[in-house]
């Protein structure tokens, strides 16, 4: 589609850019501009972070980003400028491991495209999150499958114990 | 027919090489591959717990595979444990 | 509050700064950060602008902002950093008229502060906008009564006939 | 007593000056207030229709005061038209 832009930028080679992100979705059509990056933080479940490393399969990761750039279309309808980019690597504290910016004409179909975007993002992309720790132990984070019969067993738990999911 | 899976997230530590490469009979739907790929890591990586397996995807470079797609004949499958980007 | 920052920014004397936004909303212990930026669009109700000037009661509209900031507080709790700024004189087209950011722990606390001060600046805030039309014309935009009796008879008006701000 | 309201937004109009003075009476409340600045309006700038002074909030510096709120003594007032920031 025309206005979307997506990346996975592996960041031995450059860094996300919130700059670049504001500057493509840019339209004087657009008044509204929604954005969300999201970074490493120094804690998680009570232990404390120092990096995290990034893995993605490519490919299937752009076509994913791809496919959330159409259904956010399908969604708040035209126009629409839509920026996905994910880091690859490792990050520190306070990196930038993803952003999305969605522009708009008006306010609310930027947030709801930058909203329903990350949200794809952490739960249908193959990209997957090792964090360290200050003790020099490493963990894959607990995930969400993509299985489609998991999926379903699992969306199943989640409305009968009322939790979503805190990833 | 070989079939090469390539290992991302938790299920890398299963082969250093990245991948594994698996003897798939012909008209095996992705279901099947799944049992294989439990046997295969129980043998090789027995660190890796059978339950990761069934919670992981396939997927070519373009989708998901879903249980009841046949394998694809001399593709590069990649096996994704539950995701956790962003 | 700490971790807020409000500001009327003349234009004359410099520009609303997007980095500066995130900078400020910078924190170790946050993984989301949601912000959101208002420029000017070149049409409104169907005629061509061609610039816009925003007349703001300063002492008020920054008073606002303070308050703004604490009710967001309430709404998603601790900890948080909040920046709101918006450009008081001539802006062109493209050019930010509002930039609101917002840090948290969780993307979905980041997401409602930023909505929740956004609105709260477009309805609460002492600003006014007057736009000016390629064919020469201005006009001071419709707005939202501050006035107590004047908004519950409005938003029950709006109630009546289903129809929500548009600005 | 003297009691000076600045103008702003459409209700700028209203005088080149940017401000309004009018004569208050002691305990009149804003409601009043109101009142008194339609009137000076109706003589003065006829062009600004009642109904947007109607619409319109009283402020200090600090905070809107509503209707039954009386006017403070000594202190400028502005008058708000609706709002259209963002």
């Amino acid at each position: 589609m025309d206005g979307l832009h997506v990346a996975v930028v592996d960041i031995r080679e450059t860094k996300l850019d919130i700059a670049a992100a504001l500057d493509f979705v840019y339209d004087p059509r657009f008044g509204g501009i929604a954005s969300f990056i999201g970074r490493v933080r120094e804690h998680n479940l009570g232990r404390i972070v120092t990096g995290i490393t990034y893995d993605l399969f490519e490919p299937l990761a752009l076509n994913t980003f791809r496919a959330i750039g159409e259904k956010a279309r399908d969604e708040v309808g035209e126009p629409l400028k839509l920026y996905i980019a994910h880091a690859k690597g490792d990050l520190g504290i306070g990196d930038p491991a993803v952003i999305v910016a969605a522009g708009t004409p008006h306010r609310d179909e930027a947030f709801r495209a930058c909203r329903l975007a990350i949200e794809a993002v952490k739960h249908e992309a193959p990209i997957w999150k090792q964090e360290h720790y200050i003790d020099g132990d490493s963990a894959w984070s607990e995930g969400c499958s993509l299985c489609e019969e998991q999926r379903e067993s699992e969306l199943q738990r989640q409305g009968e114990t009322g939790h979503g999911h805190a990833h | 027919m070989k079939t090469r899976i390539a290992l991302y997230g938790a299920l890398r530590d299963a082969d250093p090489s990245g991948h594994v490469d698996l003897d798939v009979p012909a008209g095996c739907d992705i279901a099947g591959l799944r049992q294989l790929l439990i046997r295969h890591l129980r043998q090789h990586a027995p660190g890796i717990g059978a339950g990761l397996v069934e919670r992981s995807a396939f997927a070519s470079a373009e989708e998901i595979l879903h249980d009841a797609r046949s394998v694809p004949e001399g593709v590069e499958l990649a096996v994704l444990p539950p995701v956790s980007g962003g």
